[in-house]
């Protein structure tokens, strides 16, 4: 698209999060809007692994917290268990927090740096009154061991004294201790080192295995989202382009931006340097977008068509979306 | 070709309030005319450091030993003010983060010809001709109302542009790229890095990347120098480093890179462990502790650089493959 | 599990318990404050002249006098219990007005800025307001409101102690308030404030456990700052002559002895060296409290 | 058009600070107890301060009192001194008060911006050298020290005891200037020494986070002389901060000067408000109050429109 529509939902599955027409727009300034997320849908499916791909202004990270309340989206709806979440009240949407939870970016601003590790997993349970100071101190145990830190080493020591991968460790077992149905991921992984890296992503499948999650993965980067997802949904400037199975999407891409995206993926293979040759420039302001089909302005096959008309997503193969007027023919 | 950069056995510390922080240990490296180097490890590797000291922009807590022998000439024993001669104009540096690494106050026009000007005693008018030329080289549409913006005003894959003219302005042999693309995203990355090297094709420029990325390197280097903890682990042509790597480590860092062929749901290997405390002298291989093929003799004594033939060198006691 | 991936506990970098090594400054700022306070507390317990007793037989003698060790004013009053008991007022109100203006600031800020919307705007122009008017000519115009009296029904030194802590308390707010608002305005950016949030943790909890341990650093530097200021306030009002009557505080024994310089300096040079040695040391703590916070961050 | 909008924009909020902080300062004055004209003219016939409620508008009731006050001072009727019987207009008073204290304020910030540029600068570029060592600690010192202490001590040395100069007083720079710059030379050392510590350790500070900054070393990169490199690229981005805070110090100041004013006899304004408080002269005091209140306001408002407009990354961060 990046346009709309909502062929690629799924109403006859067991959805855990059914998200529609989300929209979501800061102002800055008088009249400076900026429309970060403009009319997105999507589902999950429960035990599934979607993956939210984009560049940075796509609106990957806005849409996951909009997801959360945090802050409420503008407009559209989001139903998580069955329960209309935009128009809760305060008190009861703090009750649903439990069950969805979400990692974020930075692995070391996201724990408070004065608390020591147990502090920071205790905080969860004991807002939630689980259990006593003897069954939290359990928890906090088990939680650790989960993650592979030694309960023993780390429980009396702060954020500071953690590398980014064992401080992203612990953002884990945080999110796990109100034992969620969803995690939503921010770049768990984009602030390591590739061998951390790896180790994350390792853990967050081995917990997902563990504890049955549903899990939303917001990346930018194609190739981790490969190993990880079982659906891979693009974005560009707030809209969806394609969403299909990841093996599907990179061996049958049909939308130009995907295939610029995939093309750039940086491969360690000298016989197979990246290539920029599919897309030129740079996305357009978020708070001026182009009309029709927002990647118009850099994409290779674009037609009058793609200005007047905003394509919508339409199923090309099993599973497959694609919102685009041109799609590429094999 | 002729030999343009050769550094032999430098290292630097830095001083801490821990005790001495050994960042770069007796690292050598020889660079031609025209030669891309990719330097390549992770956080804590040394990599930065490296490409900083070589050119001599080290902070005042960091010792520097070894030589540097520029076009012949060497550099190291050299004080700071005839070093500097040879910043600008035979050596040039662009840096990660293209939102820091501009002079947020002050315009792209006088950034871009402050070179052209001090260094080149260009007049006024020459400097600004040269520097919409530039703009005109990296591919930035239209030049002339460039020259009066602020960078605030441009996105990062522009700003990236505007450092790689202000490095090439005085057209040096030399071009340092620390981790030029890692802010960017991945479609401007792979337009920024097709610039650099279209630029060095034009004029001959030698380039040392610095980067944690094998798959940056991988298509835009000559040959490339791992490093891990202030070593330089294996230094190899690129080509035969993919196709017969020695050192352990390259391997596992290589395998640790998600890829978009790895199978849906599969693990992905992992190094286990972490980096040496750089503030301690441990004997032994310092990739010891978290090497898969690890021995008795890697944790007893650290191995020295070894030479596989075909300008292939490594640090390794067990080489993946036996020696040669 | 796979066992390749078993963190092992030599996996986490030991503690590097920073050599902590205080500066010389610290011990010395550090008796000097410590000295003053037990003279504020005790002084008056100690042994030596009365404070407000004139001794006759020795006007303006110089210091290290055998029953003067410090000397004595022109009007023949000891210099030293002078000194001990001026001590006493002018650290309880510097402290009295830091703390309680700090603890309201502290508070007004911290909500203005966690909160944001429409009282971050008004309480924002309050600050604004009253930083508008200089410290000095807003406690001046306090007091001579506050502590008005007529010749019939004279203000007594309590109700102008009273109000000369009211004042400077009101002059405290806005300006630890601000400095509370900025650090809340910084850490209630950071994720693990969403993090709370998005796990139903209340804003009031959140404030608690993570706002207000992050923020306080830098209120109890600014605070120690604020300190001296001010011990340099009270002094400037004595001076003006609207302070403690009667050499009750260090400022007002100076503003007594400013006439008598020509004759008796030390009358000036022992309250002045005296505030001096206090400010000093405050602001020493203050920034040390600054850089510790620096280190701090920084590794943060 | 976005620059005119701001502008305007700043001086409504300027304006409301300005009339909610005046209009704060007659509710605090109608605090007193009892009747206020018998504070402004305590011995006076009960006629005289009739007729002084009715002139002041201090008979009709808070709002009245203040409307009066806020419409004459628009048209430029500043309220008087009622003392002794007689009366004194304030406008007459502030035409002899205010040059003293503009000259004073002026001469103290020249000198200490004179002192604190080259100081921060080179004891940041120095950064833990024996110099910047000596000097932060020389000028942690001097901040700490009082003006009320130095000014009574520098008067004590310089004018009692060495006898170089007259201990107080003040002369006009027009009929006498000799006199007017020795007059002067202790005041504005009193009031400078505390200018230029905060001055240069505001500097100090910025100097040292913008040498750190990657545009820096991408500057001394370009292989330019540390010199340019400091004037060029590293001064201005950090001077931000002092600039502004001596452009505060203006407004904050007229009012802070007044225990110079005080100890060396200055007839400047520092020296009225003191005098007016004293006297129980409410409306001067207000109105002197509400000077300095605006002066602060509006140099707060000045510079950071100036910084608004001059300095790009203030643009950055609204971007």
């Amino acid at each position: 698209m990046a346009g709309s529509g909502k062929a690629h939902m799924r109403p006859d599955g067991d959805t855990v999060l059914t998200v529609e027409d989300l929209t979501v727009e800061f102002k800055l300034g008088k009249d400076k809007i900026v429309k970060a997320v403009s009319g997105v849908s999507f589902d999950l499916v429960r035990g599934e692994t979607l993956a939210v791909v984009g560049e940075s202004g796509c609106g990957k990270s806005t849409l996951g917290k909009a997801i959360l309340q945090l802050p409420k989206p503008n407009s559209g709806s989001v139903n998580f268990l069955s329960t209309e979440l935009t128009t809760l009240g305060k008190k009861e949407l703090r009750d649903m927090r439990p069950a969805m939870q979400m990692i974020f970016q930075d692995p070391v601003s996201s724990l408070d740096p004065r608390l020591p590790v147990s502090e920071v997993l205790a905080e969860p349970l004991r807002v939630w009154k689980r259990g006593n100071q003897v069954e939290i101190d359990a928890k906090i145990d088990e939680l650790l061991n989960a993650v592979n830190l030694d309960p023993k080493v780390v429980r009396d020591r702060r954020s500071y004294e953690f590398s980014g991968g064992q401080c992203q460790r612990i953002s884990i077992a945080r999110a796990l201790a109100l034992d969620p149905t969803m995690i939503i991921c921010d770049e768990p992984v984009s602030a390591l080192d590739v061998s951390v890296q790896a180790q994350i992503l390792n853990l967050l499948q081995d917990m997902k295995d563990r504890y049955g999650l549903t899990l939303m993965f917001i990346s930018h980067d194609l190739a981790v989202v490969k190993a990880v997802s079982t659906r891979v949904m693009v974005m560009y400037l707030g809209k969806v382009c394609e969403v299909a199975p990841p093996d599907e999407l990179y061996q049958n891409t049909k939308h130009h931006y995907t295939r610029a995206l995939v093309a750039s993926v940086p491969i360690p293979d000298p016989e197979r340097p990246i290539s920029s040759g599919f897309i030129q420039g740079e996305p357009p302001s978020p708070m001026n977008p182009p009309s029709g089909c927002r990647f118009r302005t850099r994409c290779p096959a674009a037609s009058e068509k793609c200005a007047a008309e905003e394509p919508q997503l339409r199923e090309v193969a099993v599973g497959h979306f694609v919102a685009c007027h041109h799609p590429i023919e094999e | 070709m002729s030999s343009l950069l050769k550094i032999d056995g430098m290292s630097v510390t830095f001083a801490t309030p821990r005790g001495n922080l050994r960042a770069v240990n007796d690292v050598t490296i020889e660079l031609l005319q025209g030669e891309s180097l990719g330097v390549v490890g992770e956080s804590g590797s040394g990599k930065t450091v490296l490409s900083r000291a070589t050119m001599g922009l080290l902070p005042g807590t960091a010792t520097r030993t070894g030589t540097i022998t520029y076009n012949g000439k060497v550099i190291s024993e050299l004080p700071k003010d005839e070093v500097r001669e040879l910043w600008g104009t035979g050596m040039a540096m662009i840096f990660q983060d293209p939102m820091t690494a501009l002079n947020p106050v002050r315009r792209i026009g006088s950034q871009l010809t402050e070179s052209l000007t001090v260094r080149l005693g260009m007049d006024k008018k020459a400097a600004k001709l040269k520097a919409i030329e530039l703009l005109k080289r990296v591919r930035i549409p239209d030049p002339e109302s460039m020259l009066r913006k602020f960078p605030y005003q441009l996105s990062g894959g522009m700003r990236q542009r505007i450092m790689i003219a202000i490095a090439v302005s005085c057209e040096p042999e030399l071009l340092f790229a620390d981790e030029p693309t890692t802010a960017l995203d991945v479609t401007v990355q792979a337009q920024v890095l097709d610039l650099i090297t279209e630029l060095r094709k034009e004029s001959n420029m030698a380039m040392i990347l610095v980067t944690h990325d094998l798959g940056v390197v991988a298509g835009h280097t000559d040959k490339i120098a791992v490093m891990y903890a202030g070593d330089v682990v294996e230094y190899a042509p690129t080509r035969q480093l993919f196709s017969n790597m020695k050192m352990p480590y390259t391997e596992a860092l290589l395998k640790s890179i998600p890829r978009l062929e790895t199978p849906t749901g599969s693990r992905l290997p992992v190094i286990e462990g972490r980096l040496p405390d750089p503030t301690k002298n441990e004997p032994g291989c310092p990739f010891a502790n978290r090497c898969p093929y690890v021995q008795d003799k890697c944790r007893a004594e650290k191995p020295p650089l070894k030479d596989a033939g075909n300008n292939h060198f490594y640090r390794c006691w067990f080489p993946i493959g036996g020696e040669k | 599990m796979s066992s390749t991936e078993q963190i092992a506990t030599t996996d986490i970098a030991p503690v590097q318990k920073a050599r902590k090594k205080r500066p010389f400054g610290f011990y010395l700022a550090g008796f000097w404050v410590a000295l003053i306070l037990f003279l504020a507390v005790f002084g008056d317990f100690l042994p030596g002249p009365q404070w407000d007793e004139s001794f006759y037989d020795s006007l303006g003698v110089a210091p290290f006098h055998q029953s003067h060790i410090l000397g004595t004013t022109l009007d023949g009053y000891d210099m030293y219990s002078g000194l001990v008991h001026g001590a006493r007022l002018s650290v309880f109100v510097a402290l009295v007005a830091v703390i309680v203006g700090g603890a309201i600031g502290t508070v007004i800020g911290v909500a203005s800025a966690y909160f944001r919307g429409k009282i971050d705007v008004v309480i924002t122009m309050a600050f604004n307001i009253m930083l508008s008017i200089p410290n000095l000519v807003l406690s001046l115009a306090l007091i001579s409101v506050l502590a008005y009296s007529d010749e019939n029904n004279p203000a007594s030194t309590t109700r102008r102690v009273g109000v000369l802590m009211l004042s400077l308390t009101i002059v405290i707010i806005p300006i630890l308030g601000r400095i509370a608002r900025g650090a809340t305005l910084q850490w209630s950016s950071r994720e693990f404030v969403l993090a709370s949030k998005s796990m139903g943790t209340t804003n009031f909890t959140i404030i608690r456990k993570h706002i207000l341990p992050n923020v306080a650093p830098a209120i109890l530097a600014i605070g120690f700052l604020a300190i001296g200021s001010v011990i340099i306030v009270e002094g400037s009002l004595a001076v003006l002559g609207i302070g403690v009557p009667g050499g009750g505080s260090w400022g007002s024994m100076l503003a007594n002895g400013r006439g008598n310089i020509a004759f008796s300096p030390w009358e000036v040079y022992l309250p002045a060296g005296a505030i001096a040695l206090t400010v000093i040391s405050c602001n020493w703590f203050g920034d040390y409290v600054r850089k510790a916070l620096d280190q701090r961050e920084s590794k943060i | 058009m976005e620059t005119i909008r701001m502008i305007f924009k700043r001086i409504v909020l300027l304006s409301t600070v300005v009339v909610i902080a005046t209009f704060l300062l007659s509710l605090l004055m109608r605090l007193l107890p009892g009747d206020p004209a018998a504070v402004l003219v305590p011995n006076a016939p009960e006629e005289l301060r009739a007729l002084i409620r009715e002139e002041t508008g201090l008979s009709k009731g808070i709002f009245g009192y203040y409307w009066q006050w806020l419409s004459g001072m628009l048209q430029g009727d500043f309220g008087k001194y009622y003392l002794n019987g007689g009366y004194r207009p304030v406008s007459e008073v502030l035409k002899k008060c205010l040059p003293p204290s503009l000259f004073l304020i002026l001469y103290a910030q020249i000198v200490a911006l004179a002192l604190s540029i080259p100081l921060g600068l080179i004891s940041a570029y120095k950064e833990n050298s024996r110099f910047d060592r000596i000097t932060s600690s020389v000028l942690f010192t001097a901040v700490s020290i009082p003006a009320f202490a130095s000014g009574i001590i520098l008067s004590l040395i310089f004018a009692v005891q060495l006898g170089w100069v007259d201990p107080i007083g003040y002369e006009s720079p027009f009929g006498n200037p000799v006199e007017h710059f020795k007059l002067m030379i202790l005041p504005v050392t009193s009031l400078a020494i505390g200018l230029t510590s905060s001055y240069t350790r505001l500097l100090r500070t910025d100097v040292i986070a913008t040498l750190k900054e990657d545009y820096v070393t991408m500057a001394a990169s370009k292989g330019i002389s540390n010199k340019r490199v400091l004037w060029k690229h590293v001064f201005r981005p950090s001077s931000t901060t002092l600039l502004t805070s001596a452009a505060l110090n203006m407004g904050g100041l007229i009012g802070g000067t007044i225990i110079v004013e005080i100890i060396f006899v200055i007839p400047g304004i520092g020296y009225e408000i003191a005098y007016s408080i004293g006297a129980r002269q409410i409306v001067a005091m207000q109105t002197l109050i509400a000077l300095v209140s605006f002066a602060y306001v509006f140099f707060n408002s000045t510079v950071d429109l100036i910084t608004n407009i001059t300095d790009p990354r203030t643009r950055e961060r609204r971007v």
